[in-house]
């Protein structure tokens, strides 16, 4: 059904936009750094040079002026400024700011269309797992073999924590960042987020932070792991506070970003587009929107507590002032265990959409899908300290924990009966996005099993802190979340670019990594099990083997993932033209035309069924 | 010219193009999210309370309101460093810090709760007569008493005691838990008056320039609920913090 | 795409990435440097047995961050943190000791461990312990077990805290050291890391073990056995 | 294969789901015994047998989906080109659902009861044990008797006597693990946090640092032997004071 456009074309300039006409990327930079001087400078003459804290009340101030001047050399600041002075937008303004017959400039820019901020969402996602993905590369050359050859211990753990928190940073929005914004106003019927500049906002808070999160490797990195625990950070260098204040800048931007997208779908579904008739895939990113909006500020506290400590003498997480770090460990766990399901959970949503269109079904009992994610969810803001069973800060809790965290199973449980049950008796379509669904059903599995024996508190208590925690959560965020994320990218890119991305390259990047991750991370079980800490730069021979092996994977998981990259950058411009609707979906998304309009929909449509009738010719226009 | 840049026809663009989209759904829009935002907001006022219940809860070594080192309001800062250096300091002593200034902490909540007050009335009033110029005095009024509790904020953060402690080579300066819980506390009520007099301000000017209208007096309201909030939560954390304090 | 096309873009996209790594991978090793390894000269009429001097410095203008001591001139170091002695064999182990010192924090580390002979000589004196209230720095040398041979050696360095500062090195004076020396035996190659166990990183966080004592090249180094 | 309805055979299903339980609850046997450390203590042995139990308990759940998703390779998969027919709309199957929920509840109380009991089991003292005072320091363990001056960097303990570690730091979070005991618990300055249990074989042990704790963390490591009651005194003895 491929309307055609009569094109009206409006000859003039895009007018309006007014100081944002001049501001983009380049100019937030250049702010970001000016302004990132003057903080240093400031700084410098306003406190006291012998304090213990003098260097990271430098450090402190020159974070904030590169966030507030980022922000502003990109534009941020224009619209409550705007508001405050009571000239809003004008149409022509809007239009501008919606990117309106700018070109490819728009990607660069405070855009608010919620399909530019899509795509940015999956440069900034593909960047961050780039970065991350390197330091992963260092440090398995490292662990090659036993002892420090490659680099020494220090630079090996600044790798480490920042390694970690990039990669959670690039998962938590690698589904709802690019395909949340993208995809998900148009399956609700909606023109638009429901608060376009808050959009934007969330996404450039986003560079900002992870811009200070990798410069941290520049100014004595963090050699303190990726969870910062109050006591071995504290020995850290100003890499700390450039730390915590892009984790500050991180959480404001993501609870405004779920703020925006539960809005979204609570006021501007379209006519017709009852509760259950949402796809799937809308549920799960409002689930887990909810979950960040309770979870993300717990995170912000506990880094605000560690930057006070460092800068204004207090003594949150110091026993010498009284502090303790296991309050850190709460407040930084209350945030860590919902968010591992803030990652999980929208990968999980998308591979309920390709399922179903993939095996040409409906989902199968889609009530049961949305009730096991709720259920998954509510669970996950109950089990926190089981990352503290062997901290021994509340021993008699270890019971109670390990009952909330079981039960996590049984809806973890559920999502393989929807998955399978969805493919069982379909007609299933073995393209690029179902070959990816079925590795992450082969990882998720061992992911989920080896999550179990760590619920055990006496188990735990042998492998807590070993490489088979590491291995444990790789099998979930490598081979489940990862996996989702490109088969979710495999199956929006034809509605992203209007091309394929190439099946051929995407076949052997697949196997390419999906043999790698069998061997880095089962081979990393084995040295888990054999007793290797986490963390080691070094160790002892009896795991010369097994970490052998694991950094082969690893090397073979690189040249697929750089596979992949080739087959995006290639196929983005110069794949096979798919056309507005290649997988015959149902979903409104694939019901306008490709490139979408500024609006989305010409009309508003109506919807009389769930997306989820195969057989009879489309309906819902 | 791709598709993409069809010059968007319908009314119904919320906030971008095509612009006058009927208030009531902005107004519905706007309220879920000022209505999310405020759930946020409680939970990071959550995480600061729980801060402090569990330090004063923990109370590690004794530090909750005393430390042994020595008290600060007594030399300043080089002046300790001077004293250390020449061995003329003698031996450091507990020092307790007592609880800091309940009044000024129950005017600072009174603050926000008046604002919220006057905000509401002049609402109501605006409400009745659609008198936007009306309006701008309340809202002005509202913004200065938030800004007459950021003063308050920051005189009470700069009444919170220092201790200075040895620290194995030199002497430092540093903060027990209460006070550092309470610097949070204040802090973040300092921070969210600041963010309250721009709204007020904001809605002054607005209101002074006639964009609120008769129709389009929900942005008050809007900002209104976020106010109310943020006065339960200065009384709800003053209410904790002067009542639960001292450990015997 | 045509079949050979994709898969020429693939075998290009992993060789450039691959090979892109791989040179910022080089860079990378040969940008953190790598001090000069000090060699274990042997000890004429001694079989199996040669010699180490070591240093430990209130400041880092000796060590290896060059005269200018680097970007914390005031950090207290170790003279070399790159040693390379052989297999099999005894070693003789000098320290000069140059720093002032205090009470240690863990009192297991006033004692002389693992040496020789179970002590060591202080400007010719033999000690096993020289008292917990003014050690200067920690010499404590081990291995991962179950590389070649399991070794634990710790010896207290006592606080050198005389007010006369006649020796010049460099561009920093300093008081006459208090000269340490010991000896002990090395099994198959391995590498064993050694590091000071006395709180002697400054500043109120980090209890004493912040930055000299947490950061590489100061207060820590290896002794490779080849 | 076009969609014919009615039964049809499951044979791949059942087979794969054989034989891939079968392949799960050997390697469930055959790997903890193989790769994990030599247990030498009560909670070695229970972390080495709940290892098995749970991967025997969780190989024919994993067979099963895998076993599913091995069939709808072999059987549903759309051969011909072009967008696959809509296959039959089966949207519920409200019995597979209820009783997927059951068993997989029955297995997670199974867990649990396991894991409450070990933790009991594990939590249960003798009354009257050896205590040992551990101190971890960047990059060190010591080890104290208390009641004698003993201090050592070897962790030596007789063979079935309970021994309770109360474990400190001095400086950061340190994580005492005996590797052959199975028992861990953190280091954490300020405060003491306790862990016990009973060896039971002789022979050499390992502790290791498992919380990252800065430049050598993965050097914090300690050799320790379980020896005869004799033989521990005899060492208490021949131990220079060093309190």
């Amino acid at each position: 059904m491929t309307t055609t456009l009569e094109h009206t074309e409006t000859s003039a300039e895009p007018r309006g936009g007014g100081l944002a006409r001049y501001q983009n990327f380049g100019t937030a930079v250049v702010a970001g750094v000016i302004f990132a001087w003057i903080g240093w400078f400031i700084a410098r003459k306003l406190f006291w040079s012998s304090s213990d804290n003098f260097s990271d009340q430098v450090a402190t101030m020159t974070a904030v002026g590169w966030m507030i001047g980022f922000w502003i050399g990109i534009g941020a600041f224009n619209a409550p400024f705007r508001w405050l002075l009571g000239n809003d937008n004008s149409r022509d303004d809007d239009l501008y700011y919606a990117g309106y017959k700018q070109g490819r400039a728009r990607y660069w820019k405070y855009t608010t269309d919620h399909k530019v901020v899509g795509v940015q969402y999956i440069i900034v996602t593909m960047s961050l797992l780039g970065v991350g993905g390197i330091l992963a590369m260092a440090i398995r050359t490292e662990l090659i073999v036993p002892g420090t050859h490659f680099v020494n211990q220090q630079v090996y753990n600044s790798f480490i924590a920042i390694h970690g928190m990039v990669m959670i940073l690039a998962l938590i929005v690698a589904v709802a960042g690019p395909w949340g914004n993208f995809v998900m106003p148009i399956m609700v019927g909606a023109r638009d987020m429901a608060f376009p500049r808050l959009n934007a906002l969330s996404l450039w808070t986003l560079v900002s932070a992870a811009v200070l999160l990798v410069t941290v490797l520049a100014v004595g990195g963090l050699p303190v792991g990726w969870v910062v625990l109050g006591t071995i950070a504290d020995q850290a260098g100003v890499g700390m506070d450039f730390f915590a204040m892009a984790i500050v800048v991180f959480t404001v931007s993501t609870t405004v970003a779920s703020i925006n997208l539960i809005t979204t779908v609570i006021t501007m579904r379209t006519k017709g587009m009852t509760l259950d008739r949402l796809p799937i895939f809308v549920w799960g990113t409002i689930i887990t929107a909810v979950l960040a909006l309770y979870a993300f500020p717990f995170f912000f506290v506990a880094e605000l507590n560690q930057l006070l400590d460092r800068t204004a003498s207090t003594s949150f997480y110091i026993a010498a002032g009284g502090g303790t770090s296991w309050l850190q460990a709460n407040l930084f766990w209350l945030m860590g265990h919902p968010e591992v399901y803030v990652i999980l959970i929208p990968a999980v949503a998308a591979l309920f959409e390709i399922s179903s269109t993939m095996a040409r079904k409906p989902l199968f009992s889609y009530r049961t899908a949305v009730g096991a994610m709720v259920a998954l969810s509510g669970l996950s803001a109950l089990v926190w300290a089981h990352h503290m069973f062997t901290s021994g800060w509340a021993p008699t809790l270890g019971g109670p924990f390990m009952v909330t965290t079981e039960l996590i199973s049984i809806p973890t449980g559920i999502f393989f009966l929807v998955l399978v049950g969805t493919l069982w008796r379909g007609n299933v379509w073995m393209k690029l996005p179902t070959i990816w669904m079925f590795g992450f059903i082969f990882n998720f599995i061992i992911g989920g099993v080896t999550g179990i024996y760590l619920s055990d508190v006496p188990l735990d208590e042998q492998l807590h802190g070993t490489m088979f925690v590491t291995a444990h959560f790789h099998y979930i965020f490598v081979g489940s979340v990862l996996f989702g994320a490109i088969a979710a990218l495999a199956y929006w890119f034809p509605k992203v670019t209007g091309r394929y991305l190439d099946e051929r390259m995407g076949r052997y990047s697949f196997w390419l990594v999906f043999i790698g991750v069998q061997i880095t991370f089962g081979a990393m079980f084995l040295s888990g099990l054999k007793g290797m800490p986490r963390r080691d730069a070094s160790y002892s021979l009896a795991f010369e083997h097994t970490n052998f092996i694991s950094t082969l994977g690893a090397y073979i998981i690189m040249s697929g993932m750089l596979v992949l990259l080739g087959a995006v950058i290639t196929s983005w411009r110069r794949g096979e033209p798919s056309g507005p609707n290649p997988w015959h979906a149902n979903t409104l998304e694939w019901q306008v035309p490709t490139p979408v309009p500024l609006e989305n929909f010409l009309e508003e449509p109506v919807i009389t069924q769930d997306p989820y009738h195969y057989g009879e010719e489309l309906v819902g226009q | 010219m791709s598709i993409a840049d069809i010059e968007p026809q319908s009314e119904m663009h919320g906030g971008t193009p095509g612009h006058h989209e009927s208030p009531e759904k902005v107004d519905a829009r706007q309220r879920v999210g000022i209505w999310l935002f405020i759930g946020a907001d409680v939970v990071t006022v959550a995480a600061l309370l729980f801060t402090y219940l569990y330090l004063r809860g923990v109370d590690t070594a004794g530090h909750w309101m005393s430390m042994v080192g020595f008290p600060g309001h007594l030399h300043t800062y080089s002046e300790w460093e001077n004293l250390y250096n020449n061995g003329t300091l003698g031996n450091p002593k507990p020092v307790y810090v007592g609880v800091l200034s309940a009044g000024l902490q129950w005017l600072t909540a009174a603050l926000t709760v008046v604002s919220a007050g006057v905000l509401w009335f002049g609402e109501k009033s605006l409400r009745a007569t659609k008198n936007a110029k009306a309006f701008s005095p309340f809202a002005i009024v509202a913004m200065v008493l938030t800004l007459v509790g950021v003063v308050v904020c920051a005189i009470q953060l700069g009444d919170i005691p220092q201790i200075f402690v040895g620290a194995n080579d030199s002497i430092t300066m540093s903060y027990t838990t209460y006070d550092s819980a309470m610097m949070a506390i204040i802090g973040s009520t300092l921070g969210h008056l600041v963010l309250l007099a721009f709204l007020g301000l904001g809605l002054a000017i607005r209101s002074a320039r006639g964009v609120i209208s008769g129709d389009k007096w929900y942005q008050v309201r809007l900002v209104r609920y976020f106010w109310v909030w943020v006065a339960i939560s200065a009384v709800v954390s003053t209410l904790i913090t002067t009542t639960i304090n001292t450990v015997h | 795409m045509i079949r050979s096309r994709s898969l020429g873009v693939a075998l290009a996209s992993v060789l450039l990435g691959g090979g892109a790594l791989a040179l910022a991978g080089f860079a990378l090793a040969t940008a953190t440097p790598h001090q000069t390894p000090l060699t274990c000269t042997p000890v004429s009429g001694k079989a199996h047995t040669c010699s180490v001097h070591l240093s430990t410095f209130p400041d880092s203008l000796e060590g290896v961050h060059g005269a200018s001591g680097g970007p914390h001139p005031d950090w207290v170091t170790y003279s070399n943190d790159n040693v390379v002695v052989p297999a099999h064999e005894t070693i003789d182990v000098t320290i000069d000791q140059y720093d002032t010192g205090g009470a240690a924090n863990n009192p297991f580390f006033d004692n002389v461990i693992g040496t020789n002979g179970g002590f060591d000589t202080v400007n010719g004196v033999k000690t096993t312990h020289v008292g917990v209230n003014d050690i200067g720095h920690t010499f404590t040398i081990r291995g991962i077990p179950g590389n070649g041979k399991t070794l634990f050696v710790s010896i207290p360095l006592p606080a050198n805290n005389s007010n006369k500062f006649p020796v010049k090195l460099g561009i920093g004076t300093y008081p006459k050291p208090i000269v340490v020396k010991f000896s002990f035996d090395t099994g198959g190659p391995t590498v064993y890391e050694f590091n000071c166990e006395f709180p002697c990183g400054g500043s109120r966080l980090g209890n004493g073990f912040g930055e000299a004592m947490s950061s590489y090249g100061y207060m820590s180094g290896t002794f490779t056995v080849q | 294969m076009a969609t014919s309805s009615g039964k049809r055979s499951l044979k791949t299903f059942y087979y794969s789901w054989g034989i891939l339980t079968v392949v799960g609850v050997l390697l469930a046997i055959w790997i903890p015994k193989r790769y994990m450390p030599h247990m030498m203590s009560n909670d070695g042995n229970l972390s080495v047998t709940t290892m098995i139990l749970f991967s025997v308990l969780a190989a024919p759940v994993a067979a099963g989906v895998y076993a599913a998703a091995i069939h709808v390779l072999r059987h549903d998969r759309y051969k011909g080109d072009g967008v696959p027919p809509a296959a039959e709309q089966v949207r519920e199957n409200t019995k597979l659902t209820v009783t997927w929920l059951t068993v997989s509840a029955v297995l997670t109380v199974f867990v649990l009861v396991w894991g409450l009991g070990a933790l009991a089991a594990e939590n249960s003292s003798s009354g009257n044990p050896l205590v040992v005072d551990v101190t971890g320091q960047q990059w060190v363990w010591t080890f104290a008797y208390p009641g004698t001056h003993v201090v050592s960097n070897e962790l030596i303990v007789p063979d079935h006597r309970e021994v309770e570690f109360r474990v400190t730091s001095v400086d950061v979070t340190h994580g005492f693990w005996v590797v052959n005991f199975g028992v861990q618990v953190d280091a954490n300055p300020g405060t003491i946090t306790t862990i016990h249990t009973t060896p039971d074989k002789l022979g050499t042990i390992e502790v290791r640092c498992e919380q990252f704790c800065g430049l050598n963390h993965a050097f914090m490591d300690a050799v320790g032997h379980v020896v005869t009651p004799s033989q521990f005194s005899a060492w208490l003895a021949s131990q220079p004071a060093r309190a």
